[in-house]
């Protein structure tokens, strides 16, 4: 084992994944420079630019060529460089990854990863601060997974790589390089589906994912010292969501709070609050809350606090649920 | 620029070329346009009676449809369209699936194993890129494979031609880019699809040959193709081929082309038939008379007719099997959904 | 005053929004043909080639070159054919057309509107059944508006082109034809944002918009005849939400069914569950249930009555809450 | 295709063809390229300080920058990319807005009224279409406006790139494409962007003029832009320009081109810098001196400062801003949230 920080660990699976041949990466930049957040570095080295590619300029010509790479067998992993560079890849993603298993009653399946870093922090330009998972999540045929934490992020992206069908895979960019954690050498596979309870709680569940995590935690940690003993999900999964463990948890805090950074309207958030609102009802002590960006573009380096939430919104939040 | 189109068969159906194939497989293709025509027409036919889904006919492209796979393998990739029944057909796609797919079932898009033709693309544009995908793995996998895409003029102006063909260039891709110019997209005349003089003026600027060639002239088309699959097959990459034909029929069956082209036009086109002009080639070297049409005639009609009676007498997918094809293994949030319907309808 | 389907209704406001120099229709097959639905019939004749364009067959360039007519102060009016053909516009839709205001702090707007054709009901192929409004609901900057009748159509229309920002208008496929009423000859707007009740009930609210608002007309009847009255709120407007008529409602009756055609999971019910379960939540005297699609490829023609909402299921999901 | 490259003004800086502007205006222009070099030095250093987000220097493609705007009128449309900063600012757009954009304030794309440059575009590919939209309403309108949209050669393989051309040659709009093939997207070499030997290879695609020219000699691009400009005035429709040049920097302040690509290339590069190639010319013409070369130098100087002093001044958008501008009128939802950031942060 050794410490390693987000980007490690998804490059160690990368590298691990490699050893099939059958997979192959591609994507702007990822082979001689590795990435502009240097996920894919060294893999070219290793593995060579025809299992490593570097393509044009082109992201639905990189998921319709991995479309077509996955159904003829083999396993691309694609990378688009930032979540707001997806959207010219929407039709293929939606029209033709997602649907090709379905279109051919399992004659044909297209199991590739496409793999995204998206949300802010980082004080970067126009669209690279993009946190729009819903438009993923509400897609039928796609699973959608975001990793908040090193360990995860390798399991997980193992996991996906090793599924039969289509995964997004959300990079939370500003977890990249936030925090190193000993991760396992060996190859292994974190359950798509599965949520994770990071602290078990009695007055409230914190529900979120990727990078707003951190200051999930650290709201659990500030609610603490105020008496209020919160219970922390990271969902890890979207779509399938393991909505058991939401519910287990509600069932016995009564409160809750789903916090993305993602806009507010038809956020994520919406979901977890409608399936608390469907099914734990009766156990419910206050309003579900939710913790959201804002429906505005994500504000440019010197406003962006005002956007992504931070940690007094999440306690403040949650404190409000506790007077409710 | 100018280019030269191809054309091997006059409309006289005199060679004023180098046939590709014999006569034996001229007629072999011959008898398959027949049968495409057979299916088209019953196709259209059983739109109206309430039997099909909207329908697009394909009526005059049946040479640049069995032309275009007539050079392929057994294995080879097929990537095309609504309009290419045809071409998927010969290609080894069932006719029951293609109209079961025109019933409005997902078991029509269930391609036998061994058979690598596609679904067909509902979307325009999108699938060529597809054919890029299938064939870069043939070429990691040095599997001998080759893909054909079709597509109409309309597709041309998607982004994601473009980035079909870019790729298909760069990357070296065993790919034939089988373009039928029909000279309309639903309504648009192909002059206001594009401001160059021909399609094949594209191919350059992606470092790919290009071949202009009559598409209602069967033995231009299969000679165009032979030579694209062929360079392709040699490891010389991908070709672009722009196929010049007419639809005569609407643009589907719920299209009125009165509204957008006149019968002058299409009379025109009518008289061009590539089934008639490939009748005369055989009939001029003794090898068409009318028993043999008749036989042809009958057996067209009978697979046609097996193939919609196979198709009918298939029970519709149940509220259960709508969900059994979106993953490898049904998720929780499906299996859930699964039992709503059960219960609340 | 004369009777008019929801398409005669539609092709009225824009015939009159027309004799605006400004304004311009773009879109595959509006001029000659009078599109695929026949809303745009006749104008190219009215109006000239150059006000009522037959444009290439490309999505992301129809919107674009719109955005570009819209900043240089035309009014374009862009049709895409169906929703399943909007997706190759989304980056243009998400990353320019929604956001050029803000990135220009109000220099720069695209007032253009898009005409989306959209939902199922009609057998008709794949990609032709799309009702994936949820991925431009969730867009900051974009309005959503969706009209389920004629009368609200036509003035929906005129107050989407009058608008000074950019309108995703979604025109429900099966209602083009379905039902005729008066609509006024002269020109009026339909206010943008504001829900309206069609039927006050005292027991239940149903939410719906667009299409599903026939089947849910239907189930308020059937639920009056099994002693059940619902309030029947028809959204009209999905971005800005009229959350305070919803809330209005829910206080009141205490019992909230939403009800759409998209797919179930993060879709647009969703998002009104969650004001519901925020804002609301000590009125609620049963969960929130959601009558949606189904997390699937809407399927063809065959199998289609599997997906789309029935009455049926409206009624029983409604008759459960009251059992709650 | 065989394409020429127009060159003007050789690589020691005398004439190998017809000069497209006077001395005078020579000595202007030189003057901007100077200011936009210094501008963008500057950039490069604050950013090293943490004072701008990442930036993307020009240094190399000044000729390409000042040269392609140089024929345009006051309000004629440019829309242009993020590393576009002396183009921008020489059509109008003032620096202090391009400084505000860098150091991440949305107030950066506040261009003045009656400049219609619009704020640059940070997709790749997106925003060339936009040119032939505010051409097209140009055209309609009569205006006599012309667009120029300046793009990179990464640029040219999205698919929006495509649709661009598309629409431009089937609209006819008075729009100008001026593509800086500066050799490199990120880190992919031209090369393996496209299989075409040239970009200009794809204009005839369009059924549109193509010209290429040596991006580096600002002479030969004051040529092209001017005779494309005036052909989309004149209402010749559109043009596609391929300047070839070279970024002698990173790709940004983020990137380290070390990875891949030698420092031999760039050294070969910096020998044909486009800046030194004007000042031989004017020298040889007796219209250099190193006084005045000093007070350009001074006046550069002055007008990067004052624009950086004016924008570093500037109060960040507060809290209650950041909402303002997403509509004309903030809607309820906006409200909504602009209390809840108010009451729980
Ligand atoms: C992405 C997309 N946009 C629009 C449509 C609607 N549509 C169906 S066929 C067609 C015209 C296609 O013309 P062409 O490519 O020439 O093929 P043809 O129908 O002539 O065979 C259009 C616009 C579609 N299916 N997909
Ligand atoms: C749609 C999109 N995809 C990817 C990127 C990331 N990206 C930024 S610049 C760039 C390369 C562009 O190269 P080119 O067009 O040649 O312009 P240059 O940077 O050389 O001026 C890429 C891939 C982006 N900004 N937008
Ligand atoms: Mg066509
Ligand atoms: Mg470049």
């Amino acid at each position: 084992m050794a410490e390693r920080t987000m980007a490690q660990a998804l490059n160690a699976a990368l590298a691990e994944a490699l050893e099939d041949p059958s997979v192959m990466l591609l994507g702007e930049d990822v082979g001689t420079t590795g990435g502009v957040f240097r996920v894919t570095d060294g893999l070219q080295k290793r593995f060579g630019s025809d299992r490593v590619v570097d393509t044009p300029v082109a992201e639905s010509g990189i998921v319709g060529a991995a479309f077509g790479l996955a159904v003829a067998g083999m396993k691309p992993i694609a990378e688009m460089q930032f979540m707001g560079f997806s959207y010219p890849a929407y039709d293929q993603i939606v029209n033709h990854v997602s649907r090709i298993r379905n279109r051919s009653r399992h004659r044909f399946t297209a199991p590739l990863v496409i793999r995204i870093p998206y949300g802010g922090g980082i004080g970067a330009a126009e669209h690279h601060s993009e946190s729009l998972e819903a438009i993923y999540a509400h897609v039928p045929g796609l699973k959608v997974v975001v990793p908040s934490r090193p360990i995860d992020a390798k399991g997980l992206l193992t996991a996906a790589i090793a599924d039969p069908d289509p995964v997004i895979f959300l990079e939370p960019i500003r977890a990249y390089r936030a925090v190193k954690e000993e991760v396992p050498d060996e190859v292994y596979e974190t359950p798509i589906g599965v949520a994770s309870i990071e602290r078990v709680g009695s007055d409230v569940t914190l529900i979120a994912y990727g990078a707003m995590m951190k200051e999930t935690r650290q709201a659990a940690e500030l609610l603490a010292a105020n008496g209020v003993d919160a219970e922390v999900i990271d969902l890890r999964t979207l779509v399938p969501l393991d909505t058991e463990t939401i519910l287990a948890s509600v069932e016995h805090t009564g409160r809750v709070v789903a916090i993305h950074e993602a806009p507010r309207t038809a956020g994520f958030g919406a979901e977890i609050a409608a399936v608390v609102a469907e099914k734990a009802l009766y156990s419910l002590k206050s309003p579900i809350a939710r913790v959201t960006g804002w429906d505005i573009v994500v504000p440019l380096r010197r406003a962006e606090k005002h956007y992504t939430p931070g940690v007094d919104r999440i306690v403040n939040v949650a404190m409000r649920t506790m007077e409710a | 620029m100018q280019h030269e189109t191809l054309q091997i068969l006059s409309e006289g159906g005199t060679l004023v070329g180098e046939p590709p194939i014999t006569i034996q497989r001229t007629r072999e293709l011959y008898e398959a346009m027949v049968i495409g025509r057979v299916y088209d027409r019953k196709c259209t036919a059983m739109q109206k009676q309430g039997r099909l889904a909207t329908y697009a006919p394909f009526e005059g492209q049946e040479a640049c449809q069995i032309g275009a796979v007539a050079p392929l393998n057994n294995d080879d990739w097929v990537v095309a369209t609504y309009r290419d029944a045809a071409a998927m057909w010969f290609a080894g796609y069932p006719m029951v699936n293609l109209i079961l797919g025109r019933t409005g079932d997902e078991r029509g898009g269930n391609t036998p194993d061994g058979i690598n033709v596609l679904p067909p693309s509902i979307t325009v544009g999108g699938h060529m890129i597809h054919a890029v995908g299938t064939a870069w793995a043939d070429k990691l996998q040095s599997s001998g494979r080759v893909s054909l895409t079709m597509f109409g003029d309309g597709a041309t102006s998607e982004g994601d031609f473009h980035e079909a063909m870019n790729f298909a260039g760069v990357f070296a891709t065993p790919t034939v880019f089988f373009c039928q110019n029909n000279g309309w997209a639903i309504s648009l005349p192909f002059e206001r699809q594009t401001a160059a003089a021909s399609l094949v003026d594209k191919a350059v600027g992606y470092g790919m040959p290009g071949i202009k060639v009559d598409g209602n002239d069967l033995l231009a088309v299969v000679s165009a193709t032979t030579q694209a699959v062929d360079a392709a097959r040699a490891g010389e990459g991908p070709t672009f081929i722009e196929a010049m034909t007419y639809r005569v029929g609407p643009h589907t069956t719920a299209d009125d082309p009165g509204r957008y082209r006149t019968e002058d036009l299409t009379t025109t086109w009518r008289d061009r038939d590539p089934i008639d002009r490939v009748r005369r080639y055989l009939e001029g070297n003794d090898a068409w008379d009318a028993t043999w049409e008749n036989d042809v005639a009958d057996t067209a009609s009978a697979k046609v007719e097996d193939a919609v009676a196979e198709a009918e007498a298939l029970e519709p997918l149940s509220g259960k099997e709508i969900f059994s094809a979106m993953f490898a293994q049904p998720t929780q949030p499906l299996i859930d959904q699964q039992g709503m319907l059960a219960r609340d309808s």
